[in-house]
């Protein structure tokens, strides 16, 4: 349990970067993306974790309880938002390239970069 | 919070592996309540109520509007054909 | 290089970062366990200093305040880049659809959708508001809520219908919302530098601990930022719903 | 001085709310008036970090935001530390940002002032990175940057600037949170997020792993926002199909800011680690030789103008790098001269494919040859921009990269200078074959350049041709006069940027006086000269060898297998990208655990 969190992290991280290495959809990929951004909220909060502390609101409690850390927590709020906004543009992004291309496999895509000679 | 620390580790494998785009959508939604969990858990209400309306609502919304508006989880057509 | 050497070239990196991960792991601070000298500060200050019971609010539009400032200012052009992509290609002028997109809307609705969603929408916004508006004292906040009330005015758009949709709600109205908000923000921040105090000081009385109105120049800010959030996700929704619709038309055409 | 500490808000505030603003009145507002707002906008901030420099020489000007001065030298806001240098790179992205705006006068017309919204958020998210103490709020500027840039780059919606910016926002994205993570990280372990706080806390325990780890993971997101080897191949993607303005931003300050990043994040953070310092000296110098090198070479292969430029750019980059990575004085004061001169120059070149592109409706070099002839002030200045890119001892460029050679013979590296060379004779010579084949018929039609564009690239056609050189020539003559006055602020300013004044900042202390004596300018090595006649050869070979007898070219058979798997690193598949963000991760990894 000691490391437990920082495990799952690591873990989130790997397994969406290498979904991302072997995704055959950009939709797909855009969803790993989002699993790698998961490792880094995992993190955070990890990091601003303690036991036996309530959280940062102190409505019932009162000042003075010892309480988790408020300021990862607003880190990763502002995460959340940036995750949002990057997943919203790159889903433009492939919206529009499926619309030209007709499709989303990185694999069919790529002839238009292949070299041409002329 | 070990279950759902693990659940959460799952749950971005399940993401990983549903190689289809739709089902995926499904396995993110599900992913993100599992991770507002885990942060309510942890502590932090604030971030599992965003991560709830953004990560388990608004994000897989976008995402099956997009799938829906570009049938692009149907078979793909060939770059070539029809065009 | 195809996809297998990709492959085998990425396992080969973990395989040198797979011991790097471990080493780092047992050597990171015990969970729950090591200080927090940063947020024990802040957690000391936002009661006494700022009289909010959310020490999470108080970071995001107090103490990093500035952070926030720059987070909105994200969304807008996240927004604006969106807009970009799928309003200008679609041509038309947004407040006036094209004949056939509206042809196609004027299917109607069953009675039994638009008549839950009536009940669904407005009960949702009013959810989202306090939510947003309780941000000082409980759970949640600006941003929360206004996602929740971006999605409310979505419901409206499932329930009434596209046509109906664009008359009550032109989408001109939400992304001036989205910028008046985020610079609604911004003017926070100028009004103290008027006041002859540093950029973004809370120069408002501060009201009572646990009382909603509290938090002086936070509450303008949260305002600013519920505005913001719920206009920008709207643009966001209403642009993809809106390729949906361009896109069926071409397919039954 | 109470106007003067309105400035640091108000440089980076202001022209958020402007944008805000902008949006707002989009559909009232006729034409030219975003155009006149923008550059308004963007003449003020230069104007108002031009006050910066001037008033931060003698201290640096420290801004808590929300009036929250440190406790007991614990910081508990954010703060902005702004020191000569930052406010001199902030300056010189207002002259960038005005000269492009002036550039792309009537550029985007259909669409209701977005251009401008995103741009004047796009400057604001540069500047608020040069001047912010916070590792997250680095983080926030450098998010809004990128989703500016993320936007701006598919602004045109070609297929090809589709995938370009898929590339570019895939490949970020990644590399933003792996910052967000190295954040993680170091917060875990000193619990704070002032760069000041942070320094002591790694100074506290310069041995740990934790805190290496973060430098890793911060140093890898902004590598990748830098496109050094093997994190760039995203930027040629993007390079070259963003629309010339945008171009010309991205590779004169987006690119080379992410390297200005580490040096802030070595200096003011990781300064204390020994072991830090040590693989920047090995691993860092070593990507940056590479990123020089490769860079170089793979923008003599290109035919597709605004590739090559990028290329180029990853090999110029690679010198900044280089520059940071020799961890000394006068080598990281020639970063920050070359910084500034490399962006002049760079720009103006992108320019010059703008008009191009306008004019000639064709980016393709081997398409347009000998179609320059009708407009050739965009052909000197072509000319002009390759030659100070090889290295001609004239102006900003060669200025900074003489500090650099001189920091690295110091060290006893004087290998380097041969990279150097090599990288700007090939850079160098790519431009200057292109600028005579387009703007004087020379060479022969086909050359074994690739990536031909492939599709219709046409820009704008009917602004005028002054319209779009005066700018051109603005940053040209700008980066060949500012000499004297960069370097000498500079010189001075690096020992401050070396050693940032914690006490001052944190605990209120007296100011450390600043040092007096600036550098002394290094005199002009050979090295100038030595690239100046490389790229020459290089141009004048690769147009004339088809008049040469068969066997001049057979010396160049055996490099042909390792040209086409360069080409293979930069395929366009952005999995492939992805895959080799793990492989630097493992170089790191492996350099930390040999040493």
């Amino acid at each position: 349990m000691n490391a437990l969190p920082w495990a799952v992290s690591a873990g989130l991280l790997a397994i969406g970067l290498y979904g991302m290495v072997t995704s055959r959809h950009f939709v797909h990929l855009i969803g790993c993306l989002s699993v790698v951004q998961a490792s880094t909220y995992v993190l955070l909060l990890a990091a601003g974790f303690r036991w036996n502390a309530i959280a940062p609101i102190f409505y019932s409690f009162a000042p003075g309880t010892p309480a988790v850390d408020p300021v990862v927590q607003a880190l990763v709020l502002t995460d959340i938002v940036v995750g949002a906004t990057v997943t919203a543009l790159l889903l433009a992004l492939v919206l529009e390239l499926h619309k030209r291309r007709g499709t989303l496999d990185p694999d069919q895509l790529r002839p238009l970069n292949r070299d041409r000679k002329g | 919070m070990t279950l759902l620390l693990l659940l959460a580790a799952a749950g971005g494998t399940v993401v990983v592996l549903t190689r289809s785009p739709r089902r995926q959508v499904f396995a993110m939604a599900a992913n993100g309540l599992i991770l507002a969990l885990l942060f309510e858990t942890l502590q932090a209400p604030d971030v599992a109520l965003a991560e709830i309306v953004v990560g388990a609502v608004a994000l897989p919304l976008m995402f099956l509007v997009i799938l829906a508006s570009a049938r692009m989880d149907r078979a793909p057509r060939r770059p070539d054909a029809g065009r | 290089m195809n996809a297998r050497a990709r492959l085998l070239m990425f396992l080969f990196a973990w395989a040198a970062l797979g011991p790097a991960v471990v080493v780092l792991i047992l050597h990171l601070p015990r969970f729950g366990a090591h200080a927090l000298p940063y947020g024990d500060l802040i957690n000391d200050s936002a009661p006494r200093e700022r009289h909010v019971t959310n020490a999470v609010s108080a970071v995001n539009f107090d103490y990093r305040g500035i952070d926030t400032l720059g987070e909105e200012f994200m969304l807008l052009c996240a927004v604006t880049g969106v807009v970009v992509l799928l309003r200008s290609k679609r041509g038309e002028r947004v407040d006036a659809p094209a004949g056939r997109v509206e042809a196609r809307s004027l299917r109607p609705r069953s009675d039994a959708v638009s008549g839950v969603t009536r009940v669904l929408a407005p009960v949702t916004a009013l959810f989202g508001l306090t939510v947003a508006l309780h941000g000082m004292t409980t759970p949640g906040g600006g941003f929360q809520g206004g996602v929740i009330v971006a999605s409310a005015i979505l419901m409206v758009f499932l329930g009434e219908g596209y046509r109906s949709w664009r008359k009550s709600a032109p989408s001109i109205a939400f992304d001036a919302a989205e910028g008046a908000g985020a610079v609604l923000y911004a003017l926070c921040g100028f009004a103290s530098l008027l006041a002859g105090l540093p950029f973004l000081t809370n120069f408002l009385p501060l009201g009572t601990l646990r009382d909603v109105f509290s938090g002086g120049l936070m509450l303008i800010e949260n305002a600013g930022v519920t505005l913001a959030v719920a206009g920008g996700f709207t643009v966001l929704f209403g642009e993809f719903l809106e390729e949906t619709r361009v896109e069926t038309r071409d397919d039954e055409s | 001085m109470m106007w003067l500490s309105v400035l640091p808000p108000l440089t980076v505030v202001g022209p958020l709310v402007i944008a805000g603003l902008l949006l707002i009145a989009s559909r009232a507002l006729p034409r030219p008036i975003p155009d006149i707002i923008a550059l308004a906008t963007t003449a003020l901030t230069f104007i108002l970090c031009l006050l910066l420099v001037r008033h931060t020489g003698h201290q640096p000007l420290v801004y808590w935001f929300g009036g929250w001065v440190p406790r007991h030298g614990f910081p508990i806001g954010i703060g902005f530390v702004i020191d000569p240098i930052g406010a001199l790179l902030a300056a010189f992205i207002g002259v960038l940002f005005f000269a492009t705006l002036v550039f792309a006068w009537g550029y985007y017309d259909e669409v209701h002032a977005h251009f401008h919204v995103l741009m004047l958020l796009f400057m604001s998210g540069m500047i608020g990175f040069c001047f912010t103490h916070d590792v997250f709020n680095m983080f926030v500027w450098f998010e809004l940057m990128s989703v500016a840039g993320f936007a701006l780059t598919g602004y045109q919606l070609r297929t090809s600037a589709l995938e370009g910016a898929l590339n570019f926002t895939v490949t970020n994205a990644v590399g933003s949170y792996l910052f967000l993570a190295g954040i993680a990280l170091i917060y875990s372990r000193v619990g704070a997020l002032d760069f000041g706080a942070l320094q002591r806390g790694v100074a506290a325990q310069p041995h740990d792993v934790v805190v290496i780890s973060a430098f890793v993971l911060l140093t890898t997101a902004l590598l990748i926002k830098a496109a050094q080897v093997p994190f760039q191949a995203w930027l040629s993607d993007a390079h070259a199909v963003a629309p010339s303005p945008v171009s010309v931003i991205f590779s004169g300050a987006m690119v080379s800011i992410g390297i200005y990043g580490i040096a802030k994040l070595a200096w003011s953070v990781f300064a204390p680690s020994a072991e830090i310092r040590h693989v920047i000296r090995v691993l860092l110098l070593a990507m940056g030789a590479f990123s020089t090198v490769i860079g170089g070479v793979m923008a003599l292969l290109q035919r597709h103008l605004k590739r090559l430029l990028a290329f180029s750019t990853i090999s110029h980059v690679g010198l900044l790098l280089i520059g940071v990575a020799l961890w000394e004085r006068r080598a990281l004061a020639g970063v920050f001269v070359y910084f500034i001169g490399h962006g002049l120059v760079k720009g103006a070149l992108f320019m010059v494919t703008g008009i191009l592109l306008a004019l000639r409706g064709s980016i393709d070099e081997i398409e347009l040859r000998g179609r320059g002839r009708g407009i050739w002030p965009a052909g000197v200045a072509m000319a002009a921009g390759g030659l100070l890119l090889a290295g001609l001892p004239v102006g900003l460029m060669s200025g900074g990269s003489d500090f650099i050679a001189a920091g690295a013979n110091a060290l006893g590296q004087g290998w380097l200078l041969w990279v150097v060379i090599l990288g700007a004779g090939c850079t160098g010579a790519a431009v200057l074959r292109s600028s005579g084949r387009v703007f004087l018929g020379l060479g022969p039609v086909a050359g074994q350049e690739r990536h031909s564009p492939t599709e219709e690239d046409k820009e704008k056609a009917d602004r005028p041709l002054w319209l779009m050189l005066v700018p051109t020539t603005a940053l040209l003559v700008l980066s060949l006069v500012g000499t004297r006055f960069g370097s000498d602020v500079i010189s001075r300013a690096t020992l401050r940027f070396m050693q940032p004044d914690n006490a001052m900042i944190l605990d209120g202390a007296q100011a450390i006086p600043a040092p007096a004596l600036a550098l002394r300018a290094p005199p002009t090595s050979y090295t100038a000269w030595v690239s100046v006649a490389l790229a020459l050869a290089i141009t004048v070979f690769s147009l004339l060898h088809h008049r040469l007898p068969r066997r001049a070219s057979r010396y160049l058979q055996p490099i042909r297998p390792m040209l086409t798997s360069l080409r293979a690193l930069h395929s366009g598949d952005v999995r492939q990208y992805v895959m080799w963000m793990a492989v630097g991760l493992a170089a790191f990894a492996l350099a930390f655990a040999v040493s």
